[in-house]
Formats: C-alpha cells, structure tokens, sequence
C-alpha cells in the first residue's frame, strides 16, 4: 500500500515541477476540445455537428465552398447545370482514391448521393433527384425532377460526404453500418482512433489526392463535457481550438487570454437561430393578434445585450440575417407594449391569460435566461408566464414533438439553403405528430407553401430572392415565432494557427489548409 | 480455503448478478416513453415507417417475457447488445471505461484507508485527547461535504487559479505516443484530484471505524500481555492493536464499495473522467437503454466480486476463520 | 460515618441524555441544523421574495447591493430567496427518504432477526441483492424513468438505502432475542407481536436512532447529488438544483455555487454530529471514560 | 538485606465520575528472591492494581501513583523513565494474568508471541529466538512443542495456553514473577499441574514469586508468606502458616472459617455479612468497621495501622488492645 502513494505523491510532485502543461508536442498536431458527442462519423446518414465536424475531414464531397458563398472544386473538378436545371454533371478529379487504395468513381458518388437521399433526415435536400448516370468512371450525371438550386449547396462536404460503395454497399442498413465508427473515406485525414465519447483521433493522409495537403499530421477531437473544464483546458493551453462556443462567459473570459483568438466567422452556413415558437393550434395562441402581442411586448435588445452581454447578434425573420436571401425591410417587431397591450385587449384578452413555456435543455443563457425573462416581461401585458423545464432533450424533445407545449424556446439550423434548413418548419406537409424539428407549429398557410415550393425549383438567382423575400413578410405578418438571435457561436483557436476554418461551414469543413505557423 | 466455499460463494453471486439484469430489464420497459421516439429524435425527421423499423430493428414490440429472454440469452454469451446512441457494442463501450473506473475507485479506496486508519488510530490513543476530537470532527465534515462540490472546488483551487493539475480527463491526449513511464506519470497527474475528492467522503467512515474498532482492542487482555512484554507502544499500537482491529475495517470496506461506485459517477461527471460512471449518467440522458443496462451489470458485477474478495480476505485475515466453511 | 448519598439509579436513556448534553460537537449540531430548521420555515415569513424571480442582473457579487446580500445567480435570481426556499425540499426529501429506509429496513430486518430460519434467509438475500445495486446508478434510473418529483427521488433514495438499516437491525434483533429479559417475557405468556414491539424494539432503538440520523444526512447528500445532475424535480427549487443550474459558470461567478453547497455541508454536518453525539451516549463502552 | 521486590507506603489514586479514588492507601509489601509471596483479598480489594503499578502498567491518566515507593533490586521504578520501564518489564519483572483465554493475540502463532518477548529484551536472530520459544514450550510441559509452536491461541486449551503465558513470561529469567490470579479460570486438575509448574519454575530459576488469588488452598499450597488485603489496604502480614491457624484481623478470620474444610460438616458455612463499600465512600476509620461485629467508634473514627509488632501485624485496634 505505501508503496503506491508514495508513487502517486512523487508523481504529484514531479508533475508539478513541471509546470501546468507536459513540454508542447512538436509536430503539426491539433487539439479540438468539444463538448459535442457523436453518435458516429458518418454524416451521410446522421445530421449533426457533432458527427459533421470528424465527417468533412474524413470524407471528401463533390464541392467545398468559400467565405463568400461560392462553391469552389473538390472531388468534382468541373460541373455544369443544364438549361432547363433538371441534370447537373459532375466530372470527377482523376487522381482521388479512398483511404484503403480503392479509387473514387462515379459509382461511389452516385451510391452516396442516393444512400443519403433514403437515409438522411434532411429528407428536402436529394428529394428531386431521380436517379444519377455513370457514362464513364470519371463522370456523374444527376438527373432531377424538377430544378433545384439547393444542389450545389447540398453538396458540400458536411452534407454530401462521398463513401466507398466497396465497404457501405454490402447490404447492411447504412444507418446502423459497423463502418460508421471506423469509415473509410478520401477526405484529408483517416481515422486512427476513435473512442465513442472520449475522443476522436485523425491523422494525416499521406495520398490525399490536393497535393501538399493535409498541412497537419494529427487532428485530435477531444469531448469534454463540463463547459467549465474545457475553459480551464483551453486556458491552460491543454486545447489548441474550441469551436461552436456560445456561452457569453466562456467568450468574454477567453477574449481576455492572450494566447488565443476568438472569432464569430464560420458559422454562416450554419445558420442557427434561437426563437420563441408558438404552438398555433393551442386556443389562446391561435388568434395571430395575441402572438403578435407577445413579439411587441418582447425587448430583443435588451436579451442581446444584457442577458447575452453583447455576444449574440439580433435576428428578426426566418433565414440567418448572414444569408444572402435575408431581406431586412420585414416587420421587427421591436419592443413597443402600448401596441401589445392594444392587440391583447382587441383580441379579448385585456384582463390577461395564463401560459406555460418550455426550453430546449442546453446553453441555459440562450433558452431558459430568455425563458425566465419573458415570465417577468410578459407580465407587463397581463400574461402570467409558467417556466416548465424538462429533465433531459428526450422529455422535451416528446412534447414539443408531440404538440403538447403552448410556447417553447428552441434553437433551429438553417442549413445554408433554405431548402434544406427553412423549408421544413413552415410547409403544411410537414406537421408531423411525433417529430422533433418539423413543423412543431401547426402553422399551415397556403400561400407559404406555393411560394416556397416556387422558390425550390426557382433558377434565377434575382428571383428565387424576391420569393423568399415575400415568404419573410408573411411569416412576419403570421408569427408562428417571434425570432430573437442568431446563436453566438464562436470559435477560440492558438494565435499561432494560420488559415483557420472561417469558410461558411466553418470547422465543418476539410481542414487541409490549416498549419502551425511555428 | 475450503475451494466448496469459495464455489458456492461465486455461485450465489453470479444469481445476484442475474436478478440485476432481470430486474433492470423489466424497470426499463414498464417506464414511460417509448424508445424509438428517442433514437428516431436523435436521427430527427423520423417518420412512421423509420419508428416502425427501429422497433423491429430492437425488437421493442414483441412481447415483454420474449424480449427478457433474447436479453438474458444475449448477455449470458457476453453479448451486451448495440447502444442506441453509440451505434456499437455495449460490451465494447464498457470494456474501454471499466479500467478508469476501477482505477479511479481502488486508488480512492486504498487513499481513504490509509488516511483513515491513520487518524484513527491517532485518535485511538487518547480517547478524550484533542487529536480524539480534532479526528471526528474532521473526519464528519469531510464527510458531510457534498462531493461533486468539493470537486468543483478543487478544480477552481488547483486547476485554474493554481494550474497544478490538469482540469478534466484521464490523460492528455498530446501524450499518447509517450512511452510507458511518462503516461503513468501524466495519468496519475489527472488521477490526483478526482481520487482525493472520493476518498474524502470515506475517510470519515474509516477514522471513525478504526477509532472505535481500536478502542474496543486496546481494552483487551493480550495488549496488556504485550505490554507485559516490554513491547514499545508504537508496536502495541500499530502491530498487535491494529492487527485485531484491522478486521472489521475490511470488512466495512468490502461493503463500502457498491458506495464508492455511486460516488465515483459523481466525480467522473465533474472530472471528465473517462469511466463507467460517465457513461451511465450519460445514457441515462440519452435514454440509451442497453448501454444502462450493461453499466448496472458490471457494476454490480464489480461490488459482487469486491464482497467476495473481503470475504476470502477476512477469512485469509482471521486465524480463527481460516479452514472453516 | 458521614451519611453516604444514596447511590441513585439512572435510566439509560436518562444517563444517555447526561452524556449527550456533555458533548460539545453533539450540542453544536442540535444549535446548527435548529437554525437551519426555523430559517427554512420561517425564513420567507421575514426575507420576501420569489426565487424564481428574475430581480437584478445576473452574476452580481454578494453583499454589493444591500437588498441582496448573497448576490444573484446566472438568471439574476436571488439567492438569499433560493436558498431559504431551496432548503424546505432538500429537507423534505431527506427526512421523507430517511423515513421510508427506516420503515422498510426496521420491518424486513426485525422479521428477519426476529423469525430467523428461512425468512431470515429469504429477507437477507432480497437485502444483499439491493446492496448489490450501486445506489445512485439505480436511484437514477428510477428518477429518469419515472419523471424526477419530489416524491420519486424521496422514494428511490429509499429504496436504495434501506438495506443497511436492514441489516443493523436484524443483528441487533438476534442479540437481543437471546437475552433473558426476552425469554422472561415470553415465559410470562406475550404473544410474538408484543415481544416485537414492545420488548425487543424498544431496546433496538439506540443504534436505530442513530443509523435514522445519519440516514437523513445521507439522503440530503443523494437528493443533493441527483439535482446537481439535473435529475432533481426541475420545477421544485433545491439546493443541490442551485448547484447543478450555476455549475456552467463558476468560473465566473463562485458564489451561486458555493451557497447552496455550504448550505447542504451545513445541514448534514450537523446531522451528523448530531448522530455521533447519540452515537456515544448510547454506546455503553464509551460511557465509563 | 533489603528485599528483592519492595513496595512500601504505595498510594495509587483514580479519577473517576465520582471525583478521586484511593485505590491503594499506602500499601507496603516485599519478597525476596527464591520465595512467594501470597497476596489475598476479595476482588476489588487493589491486589491487582498492586501488580499492574509494579510493572508500571497503571493507564495515567485515569490512574495516577501518589506516593510511596516500589524498589526492585535497590533501584526505584517509582518515576522511572518509559524506557527503562520497559527494559525491566517482561526481562526482570514479568507477569501472568488470569484470562489465558484472551491474554494472547488472536491472529499470532503461539511461538512467534513467545519469540517476539525474546527478541524485545535478547539481541538474537528471528529463528533463534523462534528456536528458544519451541525450547520453552517444551520446558512448560507442552507436548510435541515444535508443532504446537506453529498454532494460533484458538487451537489451544486454557491450560495449555496458561503454560504458554508462563514460557512468555519466564522467556528472559525475571527476578520476579507475579502471577494475577493464573488458575481462577482453569479447572481445578489443570490448576494443580499450574502450581506444580510455577514451583518448578521457581526451583530451576531462583524467581521471587507474587501470587494473586482469593484461593486460599493455592495460599496454603504455595505461598511461604501472606499479606491480606481490603479495600485498597494490607490489613494483616505474616508467615503463611501463622496466617492460616491464628488469623488475627477479624476479615483475616472471616476468610479463613469460609473454607470448606473437610471433617468440619458439624457447623453451616460461615460468611462475611455485607458487601465491600465503594471505594469513594469509604468512611476514615478502618474500612471493614461496618462489617465487623467487633467495631467500636474508635475503630469507625480512626484509621488502624500495620503496627508492626513481631512477626504478625494486623491493622486492627481490637487486636492491638487485645480485644479480640
């Protein structure tokens, strides 16, 4: 017995002695800390940050994109949209093969590209694709249903991963595939290791088919669950990069470390924002004066400002204010409670209501500060406001998807194109009982349905924006939510790192262009 | 050690571990909530098909005594079933976190006793001296401290203002490559302050125990012989007392350990520490039903094992038990 | 000779109560956990305020502003509220757990040391098949899989820790049962039930007593452990819940964390003494010192 | 020449919940080397806190020495130092105690219990000692000693292990060997083969013997003097024989007519009524006054000395006055 504390006290000791942090490794190795766990590293049959970030460095895509929205080459040197929109051609670069030596052919991008439309659960994104021809190894030919100009988006790395028909096509179901927790891909880094809930560990891989890339020999993706021991880690300098951070502590106390940077860049095509939604068909909220009532009577400012301490900027309509289709002459609804009370007394509630709202269990400053807000607030309009908080996201998750919820506080991802993110929570087709992130409004307008169906299928530019243009000024005359703030991502990285991730995705992108400037 | 008791004794365990796995089994099932709306959700877009072809796919719809038996079958050759979440096998998600754990439990354990003993038996000496009082005192408020508090407080304390010790984690990651003697070194740099806020809790139990077991040996005729003897006080004390009194402690600290596992969750949630604890609780979030399920198993397969291993080491330890069945 | 004083005898549990009031630590619990008690019950009556109300910016230090001299928490509730509101169902759960340990471990383990034979055989093996469950993991899944209120944790921190109040007294039943005052007892005609209740358990109590005590610290300190996992009720503000909601922050702001938690150390430190105190009045060895 | 072992004027004191004890009250006995002396008294009367303050093992606080001195071979053990008290105890003094039953440790063999009391006081080698243990057993009457050497206490009889504390003791030839009541928990063959060892013992090592009982056979057995004890004080001294025939002090007398003796069956067994008072309320005069059918006020007011008048002093006015 002493015998093992004296160890551990003279290990106590030299550790110590050596300072906080064992000497820094040399050699190109990156640290992620991430308090995201994923299921596994498949992105094309799982959604996700968590499973995206470990996915776009795994898995190569057709396209990969810039800062400014611009699809830009990958596995598809070259690809053309005919005419009438209904094929897009991909040809395919002739040098790429899969981490196992296998190279990449027409016929995986086709197998991938149809595995994700049956299994994805951004069922929109592949919906009208048909079927994809292979004339040759080299080229892909997607044949359509009808145009769509979510395509090209739908194809970046963290949306359309290309996998290896040779080892996904074996008959086994895709979704619960052994291979999913140690893939095979042609993306810049091939799995080492990778410990379900600890850690996930990527290393450079040595024939990736740009050369002089990945510049990093190791990537490793490390889960820390306490938000608090991760800062600790990052300030100490046990982390080199800590992304998708939102908490307005963690921000303001990272700023002040000097070995670090902190940027919002990269989150663009995210899109995540954090709203107040209503459930329409609840009696009381099914009078749109009443719900416009609850949007005046709200102070965005004061939530951006004071409860998230300036770090979350605001958002007023459905698509990410950081998208190109944002139109900002909608209705705000800036705070203004004579008119809110003047709409509660029109709709017949003067003497007031009794409502309950929930949150989704996750960054307590941005859903149940705003939540524990809105009780006081509302009471300036007569609404006496109960906080119903749920254990766990399964409980919550079964009661906004089931509609047995009045308000709730939740945050949703655009996605990058509306199709695939913005379409879904407002198409009357999509009110599914049981079904978390669907139209959990019961909103149901015909007019929005035509308009965005129009929008799907629209190729011009200039008017697929005057479409999505209209739709933001019904859904700000309807309010089946009241928008409040883009979730305010952040992402911490060492000074020292050059070409960091502030692409539209952001860290869920290949990460080949990142290195150490030391 | 007659091996017919040592048989019978590994016999009735696994029955113990058996009743668990039944037990847990049927718990989960009568809940409430029906599991594929918690792997659809996870997948989010679920339709009525993809809840349909989950429930096939994890057998959930048919009958409840059916689905206990494939689950018994299953476990009994080592098949612990796919976590809902993990999408891997739930024996292999353990395999990984059971040495963390046990780790992190024996070197608490080994820690609280030592300490324990050691004020105890100070305390032993002079029954109504200052140490006496100082040692139960202590002693109460070490254990009255919640424990994931103290952890907390630690971490601040030592991993951020006084960065000794690293603030979450078994290892770091960046010495994964190191040899053999640096990662001991680095693991046991993580293990520090996890296993000192467990063994606090404990301390209390066994100072107090080894106080009043000493006690109890000091009054007994054969100190007094060896003090007849000539013995120094020091030999008193620490070979012919606490030899005698040293019984009972083990067999507190056998019962102690199914306690030591439920605080080891504690601490592994606030230590990041990469074990089964961890794991439970997170499942538990998660309603991953099999991964539960296998963490209860194996953790009362660990408190199991740790009775059976007292009881042959109060055997081995006590003369007077040695040989009987 | 000078009259000697008559050599009065003492009842045991009257000697015990001489030997408790001489024990410093014991009398220091009784004062700590009375003030908890009334400041728990009574404390709103003198301090209004909702803890659920969001009163003033959130993170602000203690004893800055005068209306709220232990700050606020990440919401900008306040804590003096929280605390006092905090401290009727963290104590709640722990008597009401305690209670229930108590009533399940005295019924199984006097039946089990009372009967002895195959009942003693068939209790004790339901008792080492609980014992053999971790605790927290089972209490756990029973919160989660039954919706986290008041009364389910009360009940699966009971369940978890009736054994080994079992166990105690079942062993103090069979030490007991063989003593003569009990064969006398039943010599003179007393049916089993009487000889249970009113001659064996009686003199059982002592080392119950004090297993109860420390049985309500340690509930206290298991409702504390599932609030700050989040499992606690999320709509019932609890002292462990505090903890648990302020825990993201306290690189921040310490304060809202450690309240509670001195708060929760408080109350089972004096629990605990208190149960020490009895402890030592109780045990015979210690009394001749 | 002084005596081997002598205690004289020896006041032990305890505090206790009823304030200071008296134990002992200047108590005063000797023996010399090769001869035994036999110490007698009801129990609770300090025979065997007189021994245990000889060996220094008297746990202070409670029990505190206030006066008087205990001199073995001319050097004072009274005040002196831990250390040396050690050294003596077990290799110049050595005890045997009453319980053989638990006077042993439990979860030790027999033999290493007996080696470690060598290797305390001898400079040896561990096998050496273990050798002269086996050696020892063997000398005490256990038979296949090798074997025995090797069990552990619980495997032994009384008598054996009564045998075993006597090899303990003897280990390192002590001057003097006190033995606190050695058969009172054996059965009476057993006692007998006891005595018969002990004499031997004294025969072969020449040990002055301090024999503790309320036995009065083994007094007559074993002891060539005998001092008399109540109530903490010595009440009557002298040659075993002269003790046994002409008892002088009335409590003397009591003890000696409650032995059954055989061919006496013509009267009832005689007692000593009442019960020894508690040592804090003892009155100042002698402390057997209350229960002495012969006691006056003097006797009730003033405290009787060991007034040491020829060969047989007894603490008792009515026999200094010729009372009695």
């Amino acid at each position: 017995m002493q015998h093992l504390t004296r160890l551990l006290g003279a290990a106590a000791i030299a550790a110590g002695a050596l300072g906080a942090v064992p000497a820094f490794a040399e050699g190109g190795t990156l640290v992620i800390g991430s308090t995201q766990v994923p299921r596994h590293l498949n992105g094309a049959v799982q959604s996700g940050i968590a499973t995206a970030v470990p996915s776009t460095q795994l898995f190569a895509s057709p396209l990969r994109y810039d800062e400014n929205w611009e699809p830009q080459p990958y596995l598809a040197e070259s690809w053309e949209v005919s005419d009438d929109g209904l094929s897009v051609t991909l040809n395919l670069v002739q040098n790429a093969t899969f981490h196992d030596g296998e190279p990449v052919t027409s016929e995986d991008v086709a197998f991938s590209i149809m595995t994700t439309k049956e299994n994805h659960p951004f069922q929109s994104m592949f919906a009208p694709v048909e079927t994809i021809e292979t004339p040759d190894a080299h080229t892909a030919i997607i044949r359509l249903s009808q145009p769509h100009p979510a395509l090209l988006l739908a194809l970046s790395p963290a949306l359309a991963p290309v996998i290896p028909k040779h080892v996904f096509g074996d008959g086994q179901d895709v979704k619960s595939h052994p291979a999913n927790s140690a893939p095979v891909g042609s993306g810049p880094f091939m799995l080492e290791e990778f410990t379900a809930g600890e850690a996930i560990i990527l290393k450079k891989n040595p024939n990736f088919f740009i050369d002089g890339r990945p510049k990093l020999d190791e990537i490793i993706i490390s889960m820390v669950k306490d938000p608090s021991s991760l800062l600790i880690a990052m300030e100490n300098g046990d982390f080199d990069m800590y992304p998708f951070m939102a908490g307005s502590q963690e921000i303001k106390r990272l700023e002040k470390a000097d070995h670090l940077t902190i940027t919002d860049e990269g989150y663009a095509a995210v899109g995540p924002i954090n709203w107040l939604a209503f459930n329409t068909k609840s009696e009381k909220l099914s009078d749109v004066r009443v719900r416009q009532a609850i949007a005046y009577a709200t102070d965005r400012d004061f939530i951006t400002k004071a409860l998230h301490r300036g770090v979350s900027t605001q958002q007023r309509g459905p698509i990410i204010e950081s998208s190109p289709f944002f139109d900002e002459t909608i209705e705000a609804y800036d705070i203004d409670l004579d008119k809110a009370n003047a709409l509660m007394a029109e709709a017949g509630f003067a003497d007031g209501m009794e409502l309950t709202i929930d949150f989704i269990p996750g960054p307590k400053e941005q859903q149940q500060s705003v939540a524990e807000y809105l009780k006081s607030q509302l009471k300036k309009i007569g609404i006496d406001l109960t906080v119903r908080a749920a254990p766990d996201f399964p409980t919550w998750a079964g009661r906004v998807g089931g509609h047995d919820f009045e308000l709730t506080m939740d945050v949703v991802f655009n996605w990058g194109d509306p199709v695939i993110g913005v379409h879904r929570t407002y198409l009357c087709s999509n009110i599914r009982q049981g079904v978390i992130w669907s139209n959990t409004q019961s909103y149901c307008n015909e007019e929005v349905d035509a308009i965005l169906n129009a929008a799907a299928v629209e190729q011009d530019p200039d008017k697929r924006k005057d479409l999505y243009s209209r739709f933001q000024h019904i859904i700000a005359q309807d309010v089946p939510i009241y928008f409040i703030n883009a979730t305010p991502y952040h992402t911490a990285y060492d000074k020292r790192l050059m070409n960091p991730p502030k692409g539209i995705w952001g860290t869920m992108h290949p990460m080949d262009r990142l290195e150490w400037s030391e | 050690m007659s091996s017919s008791f040592l048989l019978r004794r590994v016999g009735y365990g696994l029955v113990l571990m058996l009743g668990v796995v039944v037990l847990n089994f049927l718990l989960i099932r009568l809940a409430p909530g029906d599991p594929a709306t918690v792997i659809a959700g996870e997948m989010g877009g679920a339709t009525e098909e993809m809840l349909e072809s989950i429930r096939e796919e994890y057998g959930l719809n048919k009958p409840l005594i059916v689905q206990l038996g494939i689950y018994v079958g299953n476990v009994l050759r080592g098949n612990m079933g796919e976590s809902f979440f993990f999408n891997q096998p739930v024996a292999s998600l353990i395999a990984q976190r059971i040495g963390p754990t046990i780790l992190l439990v024996i070197t608490a354990q080994i820690l609280s006793i030592l300490i324990g003993v050691f004020l105890g038996v100070i305390a032993a000496r002079k029954p109504n001296g200052v140490m006496s009082g100082f040692v139960s005192v202590f002693a109460t408020i070490g254990y009255a401290v919640p424990v994931f508090w103290t952890g907390i407080m630690l971490i601040i304390l030592f991993a951020s203002v006084f960065p000794f010790f690293p603030a979450e984690g078994m290892q770091s990651v960046r010495l994964r490559g190191a040899d053999v003697f640096t990662k001991t070194l680095d693991i046991a740099h993580h293990l520090v302050l996890p296993a000192f806020t467990l063994a606090i809790i404990y301390l209390a139990q066994y100072a107090r125990l080894s106080r009043a077991s000493m006690l109890e040996v000091l009054g007994s005729d054969y100190i007094r012989t060896a003090r007849a003897k000539g013995a120094a006080e020091k030999t008193v004390l620490f070979k012919h007392a606490l030899r005698n009194a040293a019984l009972p402690i083990l067999t507190v600290a056998g019962l102690q350990f199914g306690n030591l596992i439920s605080g080891a969750l504690l601490v592994e949630t606030v230590f990041n520490w990469p074990g089964m604890g961890r794991l439970a609780f997170d499942s538990i979030l998660r309603r991953d039903y099999p991964t539960i399920m296998g963490v209860l198993f194996f953790a009362s397969a660990m408190v199991v094992i740790a009775n059976i291993l007292t009881d042959i080491s109060y055997r081995w330890a006590d003369p007077r038990l040695r040989g009987k069945s | 000779m000078t009259d000697t004083p008559d050599y009065k005898a003492e009842s045991p549990t009257l000697e015990a109560w001489r030997m408790f009031r001489r024990n410093v630590p014991a009398l220091a619990g009784v004062v700590i956990l009375t003030f908890i008690v009334l400041a728990t019950l009574y404390g709103t009556f003198f301090y209004s305020g909702d803890p659920y109300n969001v009163v003033w910016a959130p993170h602000e230090p203690p004893g800055v502003t005068p209306e709220f001299p232990l700050g606020t928490d990440y919401l900008g509730r306040d804590l003096v509220a929280g605390l006092l509101t905090g401290g009727g169902p963290t104590l709640a759960v722990g008597a009401a757990a305690a209670a229930i340990t108590m009533v399940i471990g005295i019924t199984l383990g006097s039946l089990a040391g009372f009967y002895g034979g195959w009942v003693d055989n068939l209790l004790m093996r339901i008792t080492e098949f609980f014992q053999v469950l971790p605790a927290l993991l089972f209490a756990m899944v029973l919160v989660t899989l039954f919706s986290p209120s008041l009364w389910t944790i009360a009940f699966a921190i009971g369940v978890v820790s009736w054994p080994q109040t079992a166990r105690l007294t079942r062993a103090e039943f069979l030490k007991i049962k063989e003593l003569e005052y009990v064969t006398a007892a039943r010599a003179i005609g007393a049916r089993n039930k009487r000889i249970i209740w009113k001659v064996i358990l009686p003199n059982a109590m002592p080392p119950l007593i004090v297993s109860a005590t420390l049985t309500i610290g340690i509930a206290i300190l298991f409702e504390a452990g599932l609030s700050f996992l989040g499992l606690g009720d999320p709509n019932v503000m609890s002292w462990g819940l505090m903890i648990g909601a302020n825990r993201d922050y306290i690189l921040d702001a310490w304060w809202p964390v450690t309240f509670p938690g001195l708060a929760i150390f408080l109350t089972v430190f004096a629990v605990s003494l208190i149960g020490d105190g009895l402890n030592d009045a109780f045990n015979p060895k210690l009394r001749e010192r | 020449m002084t005596a081997l072992l002598d205690i004289s004027d020896l006041k032990v004191t305890f505090n206790t919940r009823y304030g200071q004890v008296t134990a002992l009250d200047s108590v005063s006995l000797h023996v010399n080397a090769g001869e035994t002396l036999g110490v007698v008294g009801e129990s609770g009367c300090g025979k065997s806190i007189t021994a245990l303050a000889t060996m220094g093992l008297i746990p202070m606080p409670p029990g505190r020495i206030a006066g008087g001195s205990i001199r073995l071979a001319d050097e004072e053990l009274v005040g002196a130092s831990p250390a040396r008290m050690r050294a003596m105890r077990g290799a110049d003094i050595a005890m045997i105690f009453q319980e053989p039953m638990t006077s042993l440790n439990p979860v030790f063999t027999v033999g290493d219990q007996i080696a470690e009391a060598i290797m305390l006081h001898q400079k040896v080698s561990a096998d050496r000692a273990f050798k002269d243990a086996v050696a020892l057993l063997d000398r005490v009457g256990i038979p296949s000693p090798a074997a025995r050497a090797r069990d552990y206490p619980h495997q032994l009889s009384g008598g054996m292990r009564q045998r075993v504390m006597i090899a303990m003791a003897v280990s390192c030839r002590p001057k003097v060997l006190i033995a606190d009541e050695p058969t009172t928990a054996l059965d009476v063959t057993v006692q007998a083969q006891i005595f018969d060892l002990l004499n031997e013992i004294q025969r072969d090592f020449g040990a002055a013997i301090v024999l503790i009982t309320h036995d009065m056979g083994a007094i007559s057995e074993m002891a060539d003097r005998v001092a008399v004890m109540y109530a903490g004080r010595i009440v009557e001294e002298a040659h075993a024989d002269d003790v046994l025939d002409f008892p002088q002090h009335p409590y003397a007398r009591g003890l000696i007519d409650c032995i059954p003796a055989l061919g006496r069956e013509d009267h009832a067994l005689k007692e000593i009524p009442g019960v020894v008072p508690p040592l804090h309320l003892l009155g100042a005069g002698c402390a057997f006054a209350e229960r002495c059918e012969h006691a006056n006020d003097r006797c009730r007011h003033e405290k009787p000395l060991l007034a040491n008048h020829g060969h047989h002093p007894a603490a008792c006015h009515g026999v200094e006055e010729g009372r009695i």
